[in-house]
């Protein structure tokens, strides 16, 4: 039950923080670019803004309109709530795997595409179709990647992986290395940032996320932005803690947690350097570009399952 | 078995199976209608000649009464009728253009080349004196084939189905005394029958394409034309 | 032995008594219950039979034995319903003008002639007589398929004749070869022919004789069953008759030829010793299968694409037989019944059908359903019978047939399955849209007798689900006789 | 304990669907009574075979009966084991389902051109051929099955005969149907070839050699796949599934290819046996295949039940990959895991059921009461039909295997027998099996996308068209069916751990071994393998995702100050008034998927400049590039080979009997 207890409590940090890592990128590019940025809790000043003003909803616009931003946003707490922050003693975490974290996702990205449809205007169209293709094409490439991780511990439980990956002696292993630098290039592009999408634009040809919640106002849109950041937060957590899993509390001790807090919040700031060092130096892709750079994303993480195959097992 | 260690009649009938065979060629080369109406009944008159003498060679005196059928069906009936037809469709002195006949002649002597090669393993089984005439028998019925093949007026060919049933007749005749008589009586009228709806169809035929040349009645076919 | 007497005698009688009273209008009537008289007794004789086994008559010149039994049965069932058939067909042809009484008076007179040559080549006990039968019966019909005097109809009539006479003069030279292999060794000549006494001293036979005698009965009965490539006359003589007759001939006429060859092969299987016979049967039957069911693609005339499919089925049939083994001639004696039952069902439908639209091109028959729901229903029932779909008895038939080549030559399953996948897209491209769609203005129901179909089919249905005791038993006794082994 | 109850039930069932087809007919000039007489006893039946089937799974016994009719030697033999039982319950699931929606569908033929006779009489027909194919035990009465419900669906297909587009695809499909028909023949056939008699119990006990069983294999392979739809022969599926009646192509698209698949397994585990490892990656590789192929034809459609059709191709690829996955492993002996993949198969081919009726019901009440076939003239839908679109929406949401649904929970099973490729010794096998599940995943994303479009340019935004507009949601009972089966598909997504329990009958049946490991740890927990190696909590996800919901909808109430909200017209960048033309449409919505995997069509793009005074035209065909690359060339051939055999028939009677003379020759020559 305490296992419970701590996982919500878990879920409840990273969805307060989320904004503050957006917040993070954001202020770290802006220096990097030379501008004097907003501050990194600039995001909760936002949100809450938004959600003390009126919705203006279009008058074509049916139920589903409304209920995305709800949808959409429980099930990115669902999702977050599934993966180890700072311990791997997780019940939630048996409550689903990697997969059904990516099928999470993937409802979230449902509602959102079928939001933006639903009000009938151009950009809402093509941004849900811009939105569709790219997550045709990361979503399998994501979950290629996360294989490659479950075939090498043989769970697809995230908690089971973090541990398994954090209690092995640091050996080489060419899988892991191939699906890390994959599952970067998916998460980048799953997050709508540059090279696939740029989240600071807002013309109309480039944008995709933007596109889809063009129409949104109020308390609405202040849930799909917050859903957002918390989906860039959740695949941050991913990266860090896969990718670099030592650190992460493996017993429900105080100390040990509170020290795997502190590594956690580490790892996650050095990230969100490099989130906004490569995008201070990379441009944003065309469209049509982003199918490559996705086929790479999936021929490196299924690169990486064939070596765990030949080279490992 | 040399020819020479029969008795005379059977020599004769070998005789008559071997002008039999020549009968069938003569109706091959035949261009006019009488003229190959007249052969017909020759080899109609030969096939007699060769019954009746097996009757007697065999001792089998029914054989007298196929005989007698085959004269008056091969030799006066059917001739008799075909005459009359071509006379009553004015087409008695009607040349038909064979197409390539030395070939066809050629073509008649290979068969009856194969007839011999196909009756080898027949002829030893026979005890009748004349079981080599089996091949001959086998030749006739094919050369008529080729008649029908070969003509396009509907009276020759005619001509040809009548002289495989001759080679037929003269098969049985030879080879087994004949068949038993409830079947001769059954064959015999069906030629009959057969003969009289020739004649009625030689009349249709004529009323419809003006000719008797069954090459123009092609409309039935699975080809676009 | 009185019922075979009355089974031959009515429509003996009814030869020359309709060719008296043929014009008449009653004439339809008295011919239906002539062929109803020809019913019954058959029956009678098949119960007959049924109790007391083979019938010898006592001039041994007729034998009724399980395998020809059920095949006079069939052969008096659908000359009767097809009788009923023809009543109203013709009607509506001397209605349209197409028929006068003459020929009112020749067609009944040799539709009972037809019939009684066939019964008459089925019952009799010497090989002779059957061919003077079968030949009796090419010419009983040869006027009929001519009949309404066109140029195309006598075109037809023409070619059947010669082609079949020619044919059926090599069947008379194969009979005599067996009749010379058969005294040498039967002592009374006399009795050379007879079908009991042959199959007897079948096995003392002189195989080359026999061998010799089979190839000049197959190509000479062949043509009659309409194998390729000796098939020519068979879609010209269906197509261009009145159509009752294209429903006996295609029904009956076919597999009475057949019948002929099976009974000689039963002769010469022992002599032989060897799988000779079967394999010149069965490279028959496949050919005339694959090219009927090619030829099933080009065809414009109704009628004429049902009389390949006819060609289709008797190739299937002659390929069964050859197989040999006790499941394929099962399945190919039941195929003869279930064939001849839908294929005469299916000419009858065909024949109301072109009366509906009033010509027998296929691109001019459109939306029967629409026009005449029975019609277009009977048609396509029927077909989906004849294409083998269950729970029709064609089904039965052949899936003993392909399990019987799946067993014996499982390299010619492959080829036969694709054929009939060929012969099906040939049949339904033509069929589909002569039953469905919109039909043509002017098109009207006519007067049609749909009975005959309803029975016809329903039989094929009753076949397809539960075979009666008593034909499986004839079956097999048949299926004994040819083969030396039954499936029961 | 009366050993057969549950198949008298079942054979009760199949009489019933009899008499719905036949009693009807005596009311033909009452139409009404006539409907609803055949759907009452078709409902009935299918609730009959429900609860037969449904005992048979779950007493998990076998029950055999021997019918005295068939042929004299042969009689009918049936048999209900938890297989048959399983699949039992699908078929009579959808048609108790189908058999409330009928009704009001087809009231609009009644009182048309059309007699419902037709459509009574072979509706019946068609569910009793199904029931009967699973309840056959011996190879004659199951092709007699078999090709009974071919062909009385061929009927339904061709019902409304009047458009030509509708008999050709009801040709093709007729035509695909006695290809696949021979080649179960040939199949059945090579297996009766080797043992006495076409009972299944003496196919069972049948020594063939590894080649001839290869070859019985493929034959049953290709047989079967050409009723399952899967690619490449599946271009009559998307042919005939659109023009049927639409609860016509529920039942086709959602059951009939189900008894493909039950066939299929019937064949493969029950009575080849020994399954080679080959067999299971031909298998897996065909399926990945149509899983991929399938859902990007469905993307590139217009026409939702075409669409939709295609999507059964993909879903049935699905099924295919779990199936192939499954044999590999039996093959190599992992019985555990090959029940596993088995039982992700089989656990597909319940959803794929449920959530391919729905969307089919839902298409057929947008066509009753819209009469458009076309979504690029739809839209807003949801506005007019409300309980149709909610219905709807879950049936894209299952479709698109997204938690908490149905369609989820097979996929993650399949997606776990896959990961468990490892435990091969085959380095082959193991590089396949991670290709298999890529595209598995890559199916899963793409059929997301692509109802995304369906829903979004159907229900969302505004109506293209003023038919459209007229819409209203359908009468009572189909409503009603949509809404069972949208419970239905909540349902399986949520309670997976009682459905995998009461499927494990069949593996163990089949395989000896079931997958008691699970659903060993509760009805929460379902742990394929064990629950360190992946464990899912369905009922838990759901209520997550309620309270997540409920917590957010509570926890912004006190932030608002004004909890009004304004109505306005759409803000679009400024750029307003919106109208319908403006809207994305379903061409557009696909145009970068085309673009990316532009080498799987054949497409034909081309925009007509505008003349003086005109408009520009833009001209967009896709075609089926396997359509053109197999089926036209071989049909071409075929039309080419008869047009020289026509040769044989050319009309002169000298050159037939130069057949006779020369055949007569020719076996003269060939006998001396």
């Amino acid at each position: 039950m305490t296992g419970f207890l701590w996982a919500i409590a878990q879920t409840f940090c990273v969805v307060l923080a989320a904004p503050l890592m957006a917040g993070w990128v954001k202020w770290l590019k802006c220096r990097l670019q030379n501008r004097k940025g907003p501050p990194p809790w600039q995001p909760y000043r936002d949100l809450l803004r938004l959600s003390r003003k009126h919705v203006v909803l279009a008058d074509t616009a049916s139920p589903i309109f409304r209920m995305a931003p709800y949808i959409v946003f429980s099930v990115t707490i669902l999702a977050v709530s599934t993966v180890p922050v700072i311990t791997v003693q997780l019940p939630v975490a048996a409550l689903a795997d990697v997969i059904a974290l990516v099928g999470f996702l993937a409802l979230g990205r449902f509602f959102l595409s079928l939001a933006g449809m639903d009000v009938g205007t151009a950009f809402g169209g093509m941004g849900s179709s811009r939105e569709v293709t790219i997550a045709s094409l990361a979503e399998p490439a994501l979950l290629m990647a996360f294989f490659t991780l479950a075939m090498n511990v043989s769970s697809t439980n995230l908690s089971t992986v973090i541990c398994q990956l954090a209690q092995r002696d640091i050996t080489l292993y060419p899988s892991l290395i191939f699906s890390s630098m994959g599952l970067i290039l998916v998460a980048i592009a799953e997050t709508g940032r540059i090279p696939i999408d740029n989240p600071a634009t807002h013309l109309e040809l480039t944008m995709i996320h933007e596109a889809i919640i063009l129409e949104y106002s109020g308390r609405h849109l202040a849930l799909m932005e917050w859903a957002a950041m918390l989906k860039l937060t959740l695949f941050s957590l991913l990266i860090v803690n896969v990718i670099v899993p030592w650190g992460v509390a493996l017993t429900l001790v105080p100390g040990d947690l509170a020290l795997a807090a502190l590594i956690v919040t580490g790892k996650l700031l050095v990230w969100g350097m490099i989130l906004a060092v490569s995008e201070t130096i990379q441009a944003k892709m065309r469209l049509f570009r982003a199918p490559q750079y996705l086929g790479l994303a999936f021929i490196l993480s299924l690169l990486g399952m064939m070596s765990h195959i030949i080279l490992e097992v | 078995m040399l020819i020479a260690s029969l008795s005379l009649p059977e020599q004769v009938v070998l005789t008559l199976a071997a002008l039999i065979l020549l009968s069938s060629f003569l109706l091959l080369a035949q261009v006019r209608l009488d003229s190959l109406i007249n052969t017909f009944a020759l080899q109609g008159l030969l096939i007699f000649f060769a019954t009746v003498l097996m009757a007697f060679i065999a001792g089998k005196y029914h054989l007298l009464i196929s005989a007698a059928l085959t004269l008056f069906l091969k030799v006066f009936f059917i001739p008799g009728q075909l005459r009359l037809l071509i006379i009553r469709l004015n087409i008695r002195r009607e040349v038909e253009v064979i197409g390539n006949p030395s070939l066809i002649m050629l073509f008649a002597a290979a068969l009856v080349l194969f007839s011999y090669y196909v009756a080898l393993p027949i002829r030893e089984l026979s005890l009748l004196s004349t079981r080599n005439t089996i091949a001959i028998s086998l030749a006739v019925v094919l050369i008529g084939m080729l008649i029908v093949i070969s003509r396009r007026k509907a009276v020759a060919q005619v001509v040809g189905f009548m002289s495989m049933e001759n080679g037929l007749f003269f098969a049985a005749v030879v080879s087994t005394y004949g068949m038993p008589m409830v079947v001769e009586l059954g064959i015999a009228f069906d030629v009959l029958v057969a003969v009289i709806l020739f004649g009625v169809f030689f009349f249709h035929i004529r009323a419809e394409i003006g000719s008797l040349d069954t090459d123009r009645l092609n409309h039935l076919t699975e080809v676009e034309k | 032995m009185n019922a075979l007497g009355a089974t031959l005698f009515s429509p003996l009688a009814g030869i020359f008594l309709l060719a008296f009273i043929g014009h008449r209008r009653w004439a339809k009537t008295v011919n239906l219950l002539i062929c109803t008289a020809t019913f019954v007794t058959a029956l009678l004789l098949a119960i007959e039979v049924f109790q007391q086994g083979p019938i010898l008559s006592v001039n041994k010149l007729f034998y009724i034995d399980g395998f020809n039994v059920y095949l006079i049965l069939l052969n008096a069932f659908v000359g009767m319903t097809t009788a009923i058939f023809s009543g109203p067909y013709m009607d509506h042809e001397i209605a349209i003008g197409r028929v006068d009484d003459r020929r009112m008076r020749l067609y009944y007179s040799m539709y009972q002639g037809f019939l009684f040559t066939m019964l008459m080549a089925l019952s009799t006990n010497n090989l002779g007589i059957l061919w003077v039968s079968i030949e009796g019966a090419t010419l009983a019909t040869v006027l009929l398929v001519s009949l309404y005097r066109t140029h195309e109809s006598i075109e037809a009539g023409w070619k059947y004749f010669i082609i079949c006479g020619v044919g059926i003069s090599q069947a008379l030279f194969g009979t005599i070869l067996v009749y010379f292999a058969a005294v040498r060794i039967i002592p009374i000549s006399e009795e050379g022919l007879l079908w009991t006494v042959l199959q007897q001293h079948a096995g003392q036979m002189d195989a080359g004789v026999l061998s010799l005698a089979f190839v000049f009965l197959l190509v000479g009965y062949g043509t009659k069953v309409g194998l390729v490539p000796l098939h020519n006359w068979l879609p010209d003589a269906h197509s261009e008759g009145p159509t009752p007759m294209s429903a006996i001939l295609s029904g009956l006429l076919l597999n009475i030829a057949l019948y002929a060859v099976v009974r000689f092969k039963m002769l010469v299987d022992p002599a032989l010793g060897s799988h000779l016979a079967g394999n010149m049967m069965m490279g028959f039957g496949m050919l005339s299968f694959s090219v009927a069911g090619l030829l099933l693609h080009r065809q414009y005339d109704v009628k004429r694409m049902f009389s390949y499919s006819s060609i289709e089925h008797m190739g299937l049939m002659t390929f069964a037989f050859g197989i040999g083994g006790p499941l394929a001639t099962f399945g190919a004696l039941l195929h003869m019944i279930v064939h001849s039952l839908t294929k005469s069902a299916i000419f009858i439908t065909v024949g109301h059908a072109t009366h509906v639209a009033g010509t027998q091109k296929m691109s001019n028959i459109r939306g029967l359903i629409r026009t005449q729901p029975f019609v277009g229903w009977g048609l396509l029932i029927g077909t989906c019978a004849i294409a083998g779909f269950p729970p029709f008895g064609v089904f039965t038939s052949e899936f003993l047939l392909f399990t019987a080549t799946i067993k014996s030559y499982p390299w010619l399953a492959p080829p036969l399955v694709l054929g009939l996948a060929v012969a099906f897209a040939g049949l339904f491209r033509n069929l589909q849209p002569m039953v469905f769609g919109e039909p043509p203005v002017g098109q009207e129901a006519v007067v049609a007798n749909m009975w005959p179909v309803f029975v016809h089919l329903t039989l094929v249905l009753w076949l397809g689900i539960a075979i009666p005791t008593v034909l499986a038993q004839w079956l097999n006794q048949a299926t004994i006789m040819l083969v030396g082994k039954g499936v029961l | 304990m009366d050993f057969t109850m549950a198949l008298i039930i079942a054979e009760s069932a199949v009489l019933l669907t009899l008499l719905s087809s036949v009693v009807p007919l005596f009311f033909l000039r009452r139409p009404y009574l006539q409907g609803r007489l055949s759907f009452l006893l078709l409902g009935i039946s299918g609730l009959t075979a429900c609860s037969g089937g449904g005992m048979a799974l779950m007493l998990r016994t076998s029950e055999q009966m021997v019918l005295p009719i068939g042929l004299p030697w042969l009689h009918v033999f049936l048999r209900l084991d938890p297989l048959s039982g399983f699949f039992l319950f699908i078929v009579g699931l959808i048609t108790f389902i189908a058999a409330c929606y009928g009704p009001a569908y087809i009231r609009e033929y009644i009182g048309g051109k059309l007699s419902i006779g037709p459509l009574t009489l072979f509706t019946g027909l068609f569910v009793g051929g199904m029931f009967l194919v699973l309840l056959a035990a011996d190879a004659f009465s199951f092709m007699l099955a078999w090709e009974l419900m071919s062909v009385a669906s061929y009927f339904l297909v061709v019902f409304q005969h009047e458009k030509p587009e509708n008999r050709h695809a009801a040709f093709i499909y007729l035509l695909m149907a006695v290809v696949g028909g021979a080649f179960l023949f040939l199949a059945y056939g090579v297996l009766a070839g080797f043992s006495d008699g076409f009972s299944f119990v003496a196919m069972k006990a049948a020594h063939l050699s590894p080649t001839w069983a290869t070859i019985a294999f493929t034959f049953a392979f290709i047989g079967f796949g050409l009723k399952a739809g899967i690619v490449p022969l599946h271009v009559w599926l998307p042919l005939a599934h659109p023009v049927a009646p639409s609860h016509i192509s529920a039942m086709m698209s959602g059951v009939m290819l189900k008894v493909a698949v039950y066939g299929f397994i019937r064949f493969v585990y029950d009575l080849l046996g020994n399954v080679t490892w080959q067999w299971g990656v031909v298998v897996l590789l065909v399926g990945s295949a149509s899983a991929v192929l399938g859902v990007l034809y469905a993307l590139m459609q217009h026409d939702l039940k075409r669409l939709l059709a295609y999507h059964s191709v993909e879903n049935i690829g699905i099924i295919y990959i779990g199936l192939g996955l499954s044999m590999i492993f039996y093959a190599t002996h992992h019985l555990e895991i090959a029940a596993l993949a088995l039982i992700a198969a089989l656990y597909h081919c319940l959803n794929h059921a449920l959530f391919k009726s729905l969307l089919f019901f839902g298409a057929g009440a947008i066509l009753q009461q819209s009469r458009q076939h076309d979504m690029e003239k739809m839209g807003g839908l949801i506005k007019k039909m409300p309980v149709t679109a909610y219905c709807f929406l879950v049936g894209c949401i299952s479709i698109s295997a997204l938690p908490p649904f149905n369609g989820f929970v097979s996929e993650w099973l399949t997606f776990q027998a896959a990961l468990q490729g490892p435990l091969l010794k085959s380095g082959i096998l193991g590089a396949m099996i991670p290709v298999a599940a890529a595209m598995l995943a890559l199916t899963g994303a793409l059929a997301a996308a692509c109802f995304v479009k369906v829903y979004g340019i159907v229900f969302l935004g505004q109506a293209r068209s003023p038919e459209i507009l007229e819409a209203q949601d359908p009468s009572f009972g189909m409503q009603l069916s949509q809404i069972l089966l949208a419970v239905c598909c909540l349902g399986f997504g949520i309670f997976p751990t009682w459905t995998v329990r009461a499927i494990n009958g069949i593996p163990e049946g089949l395989l000896g071994t079931g997958l008691s490991s699970a659903t060993d740890n509760g009805w929460l927990w379902l742990t394929p393998v064990n629950p360190q190696t992946a464990s899912y909590g369905a009922p838990a996800v759901f209520f997550g995702i309620l309270v997540c919901w409920l917590l957010v909808y509570v926890f912004l109430h006190p932030l608002r100050s004004d909890n009004r909200i304004r109505i306005a017209p759409a803000w679009d960048c400024g750029f307003g008034p919106l109208n319908s033309r403006m809207q994305y449409t379903a061409s557009a919505f696909a145009m970068p998927i085309r673009r990316i995997f532009s080498f799987v069509w054949l497409i034909f793009e081309k925009v007509e400049p505008a003349g003086p005074g005109g408009r520009a035209h833009y001209i967009l065909r896709i075609d089926d590039r396997l359509w053109l690359m197999l089926y036209v060339p071989i049909g071409k051939l075929m039309l080419k080979i008869a047009e020289r055999t026509s040769y044989i028939q050319g009309g002169n009677l000298r050159v037939y009997l130069c057949y006779s003379f020369f055949t007569l020759l020719f076996l003269l020559w060939v006998i001396v």
